[in-house]
């Protein structure tokens, strides 16, 4: 089977209930157009596009309707043709407001004209490639939403030698990347081979987690003559296997300096649904418009992936998997480490929308503000080698200082200390507390 | 030898070798040292409360005999304390008017109601940051007492979910103005006693929703008052605190209530 | 219950775990050894538990009461610094006397500090120290106990086997029996003088193993301890077999594994990184060995604990990780 | 030799100046509140111990004993700390200003501080040597920085306690100092 390449241990790590069985054999469902879409100018990391429509424009599919407010941000295209109905401050998953374009679809979902298929790639010039990513309006669609045209043009003088697939999936509940390798892995090859071509990667290699033998398979059947070196890894299922940095080490045995980024040590790491939206941009020229999200969790009656139009609500998404079982407790947007808390599901779905997670009373779990009893199971677990019981208490005193100087700005906020916290402290919130004011604290300087 | 000489002759004898040993050491080790700093520093009242800018009171004095700050900056110590400054440094005192802190939000439990249960870190910076904090007022005071807990003096009080404060206890620190992360405490003239205790900045259908007492924006106030004490700032009623008033008019027309005396 | 939604910081899901949770199993861990205290000691045994775990979690309750917080008393801690107590405590203690230890470890060496998590010293070895040092004849008078001897001829003695060598050791004599085998099976299994809990190795690895198991403590610092120890006793040893014992009767002797698997290894008041759990045992062990070997005391376990509570705020800030990408020598603020 | 590494063990572990002894303890509450002003203070003391017990005793033996004014003891051995004592104020002020910021008025104390008259008159007690004289200033003083430095190791995590309201702050600190003295006394046998 698959895994041909050894795998190095990062440090830290938990093993959560992963519940991936309530999706994870529900083939990819095509959801209808909603009655509305709420497409936000914040899809991605940077600052959010700029609205380029006005209420009352009719707009076509694949039309931009937002445009990149500088260097690192990313193109808003029309999910489908209709009218714009509002442009208006809105909430977004994460919390705070940003525009978005409310488009009432007319049905027809009329494609804007230009849209220009190159099956030719190889033909292309690294630019080229980089500008029809670019055109594509395509952020990383794992969870951090980083411009993906940004990614694949690294300083000139930085040289890449391996591109990362990431297909670890390590956040509990969520299949929809492991459904897209299942049914998508030929185009997924593709679109990593344009990736490598623009970055001059030689070495590709696909990450996934061992508890996805059939992704693992798929991905290995699909290995493309033409790859060069290209192999599947089989990574220790673990959470955060799926974190940049952690991954970085587990394939390559490469650290990525602290602070730094992967471009620093020649990796660059995209997700698959990301590198399958390459393929889409640039070989048939249509830009992102819709992605592949996971319904699931205790309360929703027929948990599915959903390939919904993006600015699909989630109380569209939650009515075309069956609606809810009893009472919910928890919305979640994304997986149960990472994803934000919602109130209600009037939100709607971005790129980065990777799944929506509806939990009952029994499956939420109540954080505390007991003491902490220095057990120290979160420094065990912290895949940055962090202190968190030590961080948190800091925090709690509002010392600033001693956090920064025990790193907190290194936390990603992947959840495993609180995960592990017997105490049942709030680590994860203390600690972007302090990311934030730290922040705040460096400009004031 | 009489033992009271040779007493004298030792103890004096180690005392001269002591001093001169501290002589040669204050000689040549000695560091120059303005000495009206330390003046200064006993004239502040040590309250370290940072309202003036300045890390704590020392560094406040050093300010003021190094880079010639101005005086006038210590809220708590008020008119003795500005006094003996002008006093002692030769300045004339310009004292500075004095100010309380008010938190412009009324919407208590009963007023103003959440749109989720919140979890986590009781803290106003940590609950406005999840979800944009838990009451369906965007503006409104959270309730978590970060104001509270830096404030020196224990000025403010939380009841019924929202910060109160005593403006007889208050020094004038603005510290709680810096720990607001909704920025709804604003320092006021003492001598000023009418409020809007509102800072939503929506529109009056979306305030009605979200608060009871909340300013709707509908202008009714700003008709009674002659020389534009309360004006408008978008949908948001707004004291001129610069300009007296001492009217009930806008009190009774508020047909929410958001008008208060304190 | 509200029908809002909950919101809170992500993570939404956690482990299951709880420190209640936690307690329950280092209860469970020492029952072997209290049923080995309870063969060796009888009603004593009974009594001396049950007079320290009442007292503590009586303590405890009034102490919160008194201090206008919560009860506090359902997280368990105090049951088991009760029976930690009482399981350092001499089978002929008075009642009292146990009762006053129990007092002082939790209001004293605990609930003073604001509870569980705050204390800086492990509260039932804070207890012990203070009845040792206050009462040191009841502290040290043990019940009657047969020296094992391979040839038939058997000791009767009243004091302990560390006790025996201190008192031979002091006079210059020689050891006051030899060490084989079979003396090594009786200590393993139980038959020593000593305190009540500490007598039974094999009942305490066996808890061990069990917290082992189930991820409360890690080997690092019984490890660590257990290992120092030995090593240190093993150079003693083969320096000097006339006086010394051999490293498995330090191993086996007195409150070493009660110390190594139950009171170092408190979360509370040990390190929390592996290194610093490491350097924490050896550390333990060396002040041990210390102790034994030329102190006034002829254990040293609790001693050695306690003063190593007292440096693990440094060792943790000495044995802080290298957060993951940093640089070796990383610039030090601070 | 060996009878000096007893001596040293004796005044740091056994008979510990501050836990066991209980000299010393204004500057050991008082500048035990961060790690890098611990670390001074003990600089400090080890400096003027190791000179108090390099200037008394001759002034003992050599001056007051031979003049038969060995009543005059304490008043001149505090004349000669005291004026050490502000050699280093002095040199502190100069050399590393924000440490003499740190330690405040806890500098000066050491001037009356008891374990530095304390090692002067124990040697005089104890009919130490001029070389053991020296050697137990410096041990004691050693053993003053090991008490210093646990007990503010011990301080950055009471500080974060939550103790009830009567005991915050100095009381506190004065409970851990008990227990910690207690601790101590496990060592108590170790050196005759």
């Amino acid at each position: 089977m698959g895994a041909t390449i050894a795998t190095f241990r990062s440090p830290g790590g938990i093993h959560p209930a992963y519940h991936k069985d309530l999706a994870a054999e529900q083939a990819i469902r095509e959801m209808p157009l909603p009655s509305a879409l709420i497409v936000s100018m914040s899809q991605h990391l940077g600052k959010p596009a700029i609205p380029t429509v006005k209420k009352g424009d009719s707009v076509l599919r694949g039309q931009v309707i937002g445009s990149p407010a500088g260097f690192i941000s990313a193109a808003v295209h029309a999910p489908t043709s209709g009218t714009v109905k509002l442009v208006a401050a809105t909430p977004t998953a994460s919390g705070p407001r940003a525009d978005a374009i409310t488009i009432d679809p007319d049905g027809e979902d009329t494609w804007i004209d230009g849209i220009t298929p190159c099956p030719d790639w190889r033909q292309l010039e690294k630019a080229d490639i980089v500008n029809r990513i670019a055109a594509g309006g395509i952020s990383g669609m794992g969870g951090a939403g980083f411009p993906t045209h940004v990614k694949v043009s690294p300083p000139p003088e930085t040289l890449i030698d391996t591109l990362i697939l990431n297909g670890a999936e390590c956040e509990p509940y969520l299949t929809a990347d492991y459904r897209l390798m299942l049914e998508h892995a030929a185009q997924i090859w593709e679109g990593a081979l344009i990736i490598a071509r623009a970055l001059d990667a030689h070495t590709i290699r696909v990450a996934i987690e061992d508890n996805k033998p059939a992704a693992i398979a798929a991905m290995q059947a699909a290995i493309p003559a033409e790859a060069g070196d290209a192999a599947v890894v089989a990574l220790k299922t673990e959470y955060p296997q799926g974190a940049e940095k952690q991954q970085i080490f587990a394939v390559t045995g490469r650290t990525v300096p602290a602070g730094g980024l992967p471009l620093s040590v020649g990796v660059v790491v995209e997700n698959v649904g990301t590198t399958l939206a390459v393929w889409d941009a640039v070989v048939n020229g249509r830009p992102l418009t819709e992605r592949v999200t996971t319904v699931t969790g205790g309360s929703i009656v027929q948990p599915a992936n959903v390939r919904a139009r993006l600015g699909t609500t989630y109380a569209d998404l939650v009515a075309f998997c069956g609606g809810t079982t009893g009472p919910v407790a928890k919305i979640i947007s994304g997986g149960p480490m990472m994803g934000f808390a919602q109130a209600d599901t009037s939100v709607a779905t971005t790129k980065t929308t990777s799944g929506l997670l509806l939990l009952g009373p029994d499956a939420v779990h109540a954080y505390e503000s007991q003491p902490c009893v220095s057990c120290g199971r979160c420094v065990g677990v912290c895949p940055m080698n962090l202190m968190p019981n030590e961080l948190s208490q800091f925090l709690e005193a509002e010392d600033y200082e001693a956090a920064e100087a025990y790193n907190v700005m290194d936390c990603m906020e992947c959840g495993c200390c609180a995960f592990e916290c017997p105490a049942h402290r709030p680590l994860v919130q203390h600690m972007r507390r302090g990311k934030a004011q730290v922040m705040l604290n460096r400009r004031k300087q | 030898m009489t033992p009271i000489l040779a007493t004298s002759l030792t103890i004096g004898g180690a005392g001269l070798a002591c001093s001169g040993l501290l002589a040669l050491a204050a000689r040549f080790l000695s560091v120059e040292e303005d000495p009206r700093v330390e003046e200064v520093t006993n004239i502040l009242p040590g309250a370290n409360c940072g309202g003036c800018g300045f890390a704590g009171c020392a560094n406040y004095a050093e300010a003021i005999i190094v880079d010639n700050a101005a005086i006038n900056l210590c809220a708590p110590g008020g008119a003795d304390v500005l006094k003996s400054l002008a006093d002692m440094l030769g300045q004339t005192a310009q004292a500075a008017e004095h100010k309380v802190a008010i938190v412009l939000c009324n919407g208590d439990t009963a007023n103003a109601p959440r749109k989720f249960e919140y979890n986590g870190v009781a803290d106003c910076h940590a609950a406005h940051a999840i979800g944009g904090g838990d009451k369906l007022c965007s503006y409104g005071c959270l309730g978590y007492a970060s104001c509270a807990r830096v404030c020196p003096v224990g000025a403010i009080e939380m009841t019924g979910g929202i910060a109160k404060v005593h403006p007889d206890l208050c020094i004038s620190c603005t510290a709680c103005v810096k720990a607001c992360p909704r920025q709804l405490i604003k320092m006021v003239p003492s001598a000023r006693t009418i409020h809007v205790l509102c800072s939503s900045k929506d529109k009056g259908p979306a305030v009605k929703k979200a608060c009871k007492v909340g300013c709707i924006g509908c202008t009714l106030c700003t008709k009674q008052v002659d020389d534009e004490q309360i004006k408008m700032e978008g949908f948001l009623a707004v004291v001129d605190y610069a300009k007296p008033l001492d009217s009930d008019a806008p009190i009774e027309k508020c047909p929410t209530h958001c008008i208060v005396r304190t | 219950m509200s029908d809002l939604t909950i919101v809170s910081s992500s993570p939404h899901a956690h482990s299951g775990t709880s420190v209640q949770r936690i307690m329950l199993d280092v209860i469970v861990a020492m029952l072997p050894a209290l049923a080995a205290a309870i063969y060796f000691f009888g009603w004593d045994a009974v009594r001396l538990v049950s007079a320290c775990v009442l007292a503590c979690v009586a303590a405890e309750a009034v102490a919160r009461k008194w201090m206008g917080r919560d009860l506090g008393v359902y997280d368990l801690s105090a049951v088991i610094t009760g029976m930690l107590l009482a399981f350092n405590l001499p089978p002929s203690l008075p009642t009292w006397m146990a009762v006053v230890g129990s007092v002082f470890a939790i209001v004293i060496a605990k609930q003073l500090f604001g509870g569980i998590g705050y204390n800086p010293f492990n509260p039932a070895l804070a207890g012990r120290v203070m009845l040792l040092i206050s009462f040191p004849v009841f502290m040290t008078s043990w019940s009657q106990w047969v020296i094992p001897a391979p040839i038939g001829i058997d000791a009767v003695t009243t004091a302990t086997p560390l006790g025996l060598v201190k008192t031979a050791v002091l006079s210059g004599g020689a050891l006051p029996f030899t060490f084989n085998s079979s003396t090594a099976l009786q200590l393993f299994l139980g038959n020593q003088n000593g305190c009540i809990g500490e007598v039974s190795a094999a009942a305490l690895l066996l808890g061990g193993l069990y917290l082992l198991w189930r991820r409360c403590i890690s080997w690092h610092i019984p490890g660590a301890y257990l290992g120092t120890v030995a090593i240190f006793s093993g150079i003693l040893w083969l320096l000097n077999p006339e006086q010394n014992l051999s490293p498995l009767f330090h191993v086996l002797a007195g409150g070493l594994m009660l110390g190594a698997l139950f009171m170092a290894t408190d979360m509370v008041t040990s390190p929390v990184t592996k290194r610093g759990m490491l350097v924490f045992g050896a550390g333990c062990g060396v002040l041990t060995m210390l102790i034994r070997k030329w102190g006034g005391y002829p254990e040293g376990v609790s001693f050695a604990i306690i003063l190593m509570n007292a440096i693990t705020p440094l060792i943790n800030r000495a044995t802080r990780p290298r957060v993951f990408g940093g640089v070796k020598s990383g610039k030090k603020t601070s | 030799m060996t009878e000096y590494v007893l001596l040293i063990i004796g005044a740091v572990l056994v008979n510990n100046f501050v836990l066991t002894r209980f000299l010393g303890i204004c500057p050991f509450l008082g500048v035990s509140k961060k790690l890098p002003t611990a670390l001074g203070m003990c600089g400090a003391v080890v400096f003027v111990m190791t000179a108090a017990a390099l200037v008394t005793w001759p002034l003992q033996h050599l001056v007051l004993e031979p003049l038969g004014l060995a009543y005059l003891q304490t008043i001149a051995f505090i004349l000669v700390i005291a004026s050490f004592v502000q050699l280093v104020d002095i040199a502190m002020k100069k050399f590393v200003p924000p440490l003499h910021a740190a330690l405040g008025i806890f500098l000066p104390l050491i001037t009356t501080n008891c374990a530095v008259l304390g090692v002067s008159v124990l040697n005089v007690q104890l009919q130490y040597g001029f070389l053991k004289a020296v050697v137990f200033g410096f041990a004691a003083s050693l053993g003053f920085s090991l008490a210093l430095i646990i007990f503010t190791g011990l301080r950055e995590k009471i500080d974060r306690a939550n103790p009830p309201k009567a005991f915050q702050g100095v009381a506190i600190a004065l409970v851990t100092a008990g227990l910690l003295s207690l601790a101590f006394m496990g060592f108590a046998g170790l050196v005759k």
